[in-house]
């Protein structure tokens, strides 16, 4: 009879330190769906998320154990590497397939293609990922890097100065620039992207996880990406739930920019001929073999990880699960 | 008498409603925008929108910072005792103190959550480590500057050299410690503001970070002021106290 | 009988090189147990740098402080010492600022109130035992001073100019009040004074420092019985003994 | 008295020694990796990697924090005066300040940049804004709790109450001020480092944020540990200062 | 003539409510110009408290305070007073403490430096130009005080118990001094004393206050002839005065 129907199994539920890359904004929603809708619980994780300080510093909070999980860059992750062999950290899905790194700047400032940088004002923070890859972006493009003057400034400068005029462009993640800009009443035409990914392979953030959580708890990690699908996928399908579930978390946010925010994120994560193909979490590994060949140069690594170090595809839920 | 006293309370915010109205007209008059500064409207319009967020993590902010002045002020008090008892001790800590303190300790705060987690912590911590140095300069200041008389008096009736530093040096002090709490409560809310934007979640630093990052100026503003309002309030306490306890030390009327 | 304070050849001096000052130089002194021996001489001739090296407060720079037969270079308790100036700590009321060598010398407190309250009496403050320091007079300072000199019973007192800043009728009830506790407590004192006649009255021996730097003059032996009334003023022999030890001073 | 000066100077650097090698020992054994404590060893091969690159930098961060520092200095003694002179005054400003200087100092350098742009200005401004307060309290602490006595002895031959504070309150303020710039010389360091942080491109600050972002912590420690040194020997010579000029203060050698 | 110090039924209270203190209540005094008037009385009758009423240091809950004709209630310049206590300042050498009136008053102090040196010789601390006040024993911190009280050639001199730090030698040469000063710089003095001696041969007029409130028990007027000589101390007339006052006191 149904009442034989074998109990669900009984493993304890197992606990889970998270980490994001940044505060609570609208590309953070999806792991906060996961939580809120449960489906985190219904995989028997008990799962903390906390905002997290950068996608850089993801990882080495995860290295060190102050976080089993955490969503983090994979570049950072193989200049980490790289320094520290032995770091106990691994990345096991890439949510952003693309990267969302990028020069941006306006039309009022006459630069319409790459090559106008020459000779220009850049500005950013000393550790903005977009400014130290650009190097390989200049390679890639043409630029001639001697003529580029850096202005280092804080985040917070940044679009402002731009707007008003103290720099020419401005690099760092698109959406986070346009969107800043938008807030200083820029009008959307006037904005200019140009995005490395034209002409770079690079990926952008994924799951990082502590190689010892990963040793004891495999199967939490299977769950835990699992999980983590379905968050995107539901996001996806509804937005605007999704945004709400993050408005608990911070009810200061601005709803209509943080859907905007949401939606541009996606773009990265959700693209096609990649994700309808792959399924969300996966990269093509020549493809990361690239990343890897160009972030070790421009950032001088005198030793390039292998593959096999920085990345581990095994705990991804099957294909058909991970479709979008 | 009583006209005196409420001209004490008066005056100040007095000051602040001039000030907030001279601020609000520079900002109507030259058209700053608001991201370069805000007009005290719009922050209070930030005020308005979210009361009980703010409420609430202001109440974060307040408890670690509350909590790490109150182990600062007990540190720096007992601390400054061996330091004025022995100058040998005195001179090889003191300066260690002084260098380790010229250290931002924003830069310490992630290395304060690698060691002790992400919980109040490091918050607490953080407050602690910021306030406890100017509480304990001008403390051991004034016990070390005790006057000769003073110290051979206790002296000629068998007092020891701590008996002396607790009888005379430390009561001598109080006027100065007190004092410096006003300077430590300030540091400790800078330390909770700054550990809560380089670790946590909650508390105004969380929100000022937060909203910096969304060019958001005026809820960033918001909490800055709440941030003084409350400091204001916590030091006019502390003045009440300081005139009570140590009255003894402002018998000019200045 | 072993002396309960001996300076053997002492020699203070106050800061070091050229710019040095001899205080004091060689001064032998011998003052019995229960003896009141009293200082005089000129303003600045070294009274209360000898007061304080029997206190163990100034170091001599030669010379030895022996008390009842051990040698002694530190502070040391059951010394009463009153200063030239009251040093009350403004913080504390009267009665706390007199309980305080009790307090330093871990008595109880309280077994000491009453003692407190009858010296303040005897001092004539009565009333003012609530009051802080800066609310008192020159010579009510100076009484609370006194009082708090006395509260420890102490088998010494070293007073320096203890009634300086009082009337002569106070005062005269003050030298009562001395006479009256080391009548009882068996003190061994050292008195510095200006006042010749009351070193004459209370003192069993009066000691002549000459100035810069202090070296004992002379001694004057005051051989009247006691307890001494305030009568013997008006003697010709207290008067004789006075003129004496002025015209040791004055030389 | 030679070898007891001696003493005093090996003392703080021997205990720091001790540290360094407690520190190296500890991590040796327990395996800690780089990047979360760097050994001193590591730390040492940074220093020997960029010695000139970190002279550089520290000699801007050292100019700005010292500008500041003077800057914070004479501005904290001029406004005492007027604070100690009117009781009104000070029940109007004070407050006022205590508020401001909770206000994270962090947290108002974008805005300085905003308004006086990238250069040496920010930097200067913000060693200068957290510097002050810390040298204002005591200094202003000890003006206030001048004894009546005194004050009435210069009020006898008619001295005006801007002449007591000038001839009286201050000098008897100056062992305060001066061992308050211990306080001070640490703050303004801080305050050029966040300064540097947000909105520069030299600098102690600089450098530190940018070897944190590539993760060279060796190299972040290297500037930590460089900053606390200088401090240090800096509040070595201003502990010399200070015996010199109010050694009459310290006539009590405890 | 008109005095040069009026006092008109003047009452000082310390404190307010219950825990006040009349210190004194209802004195009228009138000083003249160039006289010198010894205030004498018990110790905490409001002696102190009366001269810091004169000096505008205090003010009366009633009564009025009259200089040279004109209603006074605030400290005013030309007033040279000695406190009780020494206060001076620990950072300052002895020179430089006592050209402080003259640094506040807007002086030059260059001008005023040979009468500093001058006074500082005249009471005896010469060499001690540059020492600091702790380097000085009692009775010279005293001496130093008072050259700080001269140095502005004030008009008025007010006295709290100048020598009660002095022996009798140094005493009575600072006797000397201070009659030659009043002398020449016609100052008018109020002078509180316990030595009555001291107030027989300074002063012209000798108060008496009875304590707790002081109020003015009785006036002695003191017919000698200026200058006067330290001789006339051995008069019967002297003494006479002296067990007059004495008696006033102690009743
Ligand atoms: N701390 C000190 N530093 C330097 N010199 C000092 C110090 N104390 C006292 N002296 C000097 O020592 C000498 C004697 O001083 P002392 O206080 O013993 O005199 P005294 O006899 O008590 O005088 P008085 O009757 O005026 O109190 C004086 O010349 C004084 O200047
Ligand atoms: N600041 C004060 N606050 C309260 N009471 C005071 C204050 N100053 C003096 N008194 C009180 O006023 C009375 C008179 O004091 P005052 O100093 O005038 O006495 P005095 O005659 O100078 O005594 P002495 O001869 O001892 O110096 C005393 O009872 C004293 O307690
Ligand atoms: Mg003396
Ligand atoms: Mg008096």
């Amino acid at each position: 009879g149904w009442y034989l129907k074998p109990l669900p199994p009984s493993t304890p539920t197992i606990h889970v330190k998270f980490t994001l890359d940044w505060a609570y904004q609208g590309p953070q929603a999806p792991f906060l769906v996961a939580l809120y809708k449960g489906f985190f619980a219904e995989e028997g994780l008990s799962v903390t998320i906390d905002r997290g300080y950068g996608s850089a510093r993801a990882v080495s909070d995860v290295a060190s154990g102050l976080f089993d999980i955490g969503f983090g860059d994979f570049n950072s992750l193989v200049e980490f590497k790289s320094k520290n062999p032995d770091a106990k950290v691994k990345m096991v899905a890439v949510i952003h397939v693309k990267s969302p790194l990028s020069v941006v700047t306006l039309k009022d400032s006459g630069i319409t293609t790459p090559k106008d940088l020459e000779g220009r004002r850049l500005g950013a923070p000393a550790g903005d990922a977009a400014r130290r890859v650009f190097p390989a972006y200049a390679n890639a493009v043409g630029i001639k890097q001697e003529r580029i003057t850096w202005v280092t400034m804080d985040v917070a400068l940044r679009e402002v100065m731009l707007a008003r005029g103290d720099v020419d462009a401005v690099t760092g993640f698109y959406y986070t620039c346009v969107l800043n800009l938008l807030s200083l009443n820029i009008s959307e035409n006037n904005i200019v992207v140009f995005r490395y990914d034209e002409y770079l392979p690079l990926v952008g953030n994924g799951i990082l996880v502590n190689e010892d959580f990963l040793k004891k708890n495999p199967e939490a990690v299977k769950k835990f990406l699992k999980a983590v699908v379905r968050g995107f996928k539901y996001v996806i399908q509804n937005p605007d739930e999704a945004i709400d579930i993050l408005m608990q978390r911070d009810p200061t946010l601005n709803k209509a920019v943080e859907r905007k925010r949401l939606l541009m994120a996606l773009e990265i994560i959700n693209v096609k001929g990649i994700t309808d193909r792959y399924g969300f979490g996966y990269v093509d590994p020549s493809i990361i073999e690239k990343d890897i060949e160009a972030i070790a140069s421009a950032f001088g690594l005198s030793r390039k990880p292998s593959l096999g170090e920085v990345v581990d595809f095994n705990y991804l839920p099957p294909l058909e699960q991970r479709l979008p | 008498m009583a006209s005196g006293k409420k001209f004490k309370v008066i005056n100040p915010l007095l000051t602040l409603l001039l000030l907030g109205i001279a601020w609000e007209l520079v900002i109507r008059v030259s058209n700053i925008p608001n991201y370069v500064l805000p007009p005290p409207s719009a922050i209070l319009a930030a005020f308005g929108s979210y009361p009980w967020y703010l409420t609430y993590n202001l109440a974060e902010t307040l408890t670690s910072a509350l909590i790490g002045l109150a182990i600062a002020a007990a540190f720096s008090l007992t601390l400054s005792i061996p330091l004025a008892y022995s100058e040998a001790v005195r001179e090889s800590v003191y300066p260690l103190i002084t260098g380790f303190n010229a250290i931002p300790r924003a830069a310490l705060v992630p290395l304060l959550a690698l060691w002790f987690g992400l919980g109040a912590a490091p918050r607490v911590l953080t407050a602690f480590l910021i306030a406890f140095f100017p509480i304990l300069v001008p403390t051991l200041t004034a016990m070390i500057t005790m006057e000769k008389e003073l110290w051979e008096m206790l002296q000629s009736f068998g007092a020891s050299k701590g008996q002396i530093l607790i009888k005379v040096a430390v009561p001598r002090a109080m006027p100065y410690f007190l004092s410096s709490l006003h300077m430590g409560l300030t540091s400790a809310f800078v330390g909770s503001v700054i550990a809560e934007m380089v670790a946590s979640d909650r508390g105004l630093g969380y929100v000022i970070l937060s909203s910096t990052s969304r060019l958001d100026t005026p809820l960033a503003f918001a909490c800055l002021i709440l941030l003084a309002l409350t400091t204001f309030l916590i030091s006019k306490v502390l003045s009440l106290v300081e005139r009570r306890v140590v009255g003894w030390a402002y018998r000019v009327n200045i | 009988m072993e002396p309960a304070i001996r300076l053997c050849g002492i020699t203070v001096r106050y800061g070091n090189g050229d710019g040095g000052l001899v205080a004091v130089a060689d001064v032998d002194l011998d003052v019995m147990p229960g003896e009141v021996v009293s200082i005089v001489g000129k303003s600045g001739c070294g009274k209360t740098t000898l007061l304080k090296v029997i206190a163990g407060l100034v170091k001599p720079v030669r010379g030895e402080l022996v008390l009842n037969g051990h040698k002694a270079n530190t502070p040391h308790r059951g010394v009463g010492m009153l200063f030239q100036s009251p040093l009350l700590l403004p913080w504390r009321t009267v009665i706390k600022n007199i309980l305080l060598p009790i307090e330093v010398l871990n008595g109880d407190v309280r077994s000491y109130l009453s003692r407190a309250y009858e010296l303040i009496e005897k001092v004539g403050l009565k009333g003012f035992e609530n009051s802080y320091p800066w609310e008192l007079s020159g010579g009510m300072q100076q009484r609370v001073a006194l009082c708090r000199a006395l509260i420890h019973k102490p088998s010494t007192l070293l007073l320096d100019e203890p009634f300086s800043a009082l009337d002569a009728i106070t005062r005269e009830e003050m030298w009562g009040l001395l006479q009256e506790i080391i009548e009882y407590e068996r003190c061994t004192t050292v008195l510095v004074t200006h006042d010749v006649r009351e070193a004459v009255l209370l003192s069993d021996r009066v000691v002549v420092i000459s100035g810069r730097p202090g070296r004992v003059r002379s001694e004057v032996r005051v051989d009247f019985r006691r307890p001494r009334g305030l009568d013997i003023q008006y003697t010709k022999e207290f008067n004789d003994y006075v003129a004496m030890i002025k015209s040791l001073i004055g030389d």
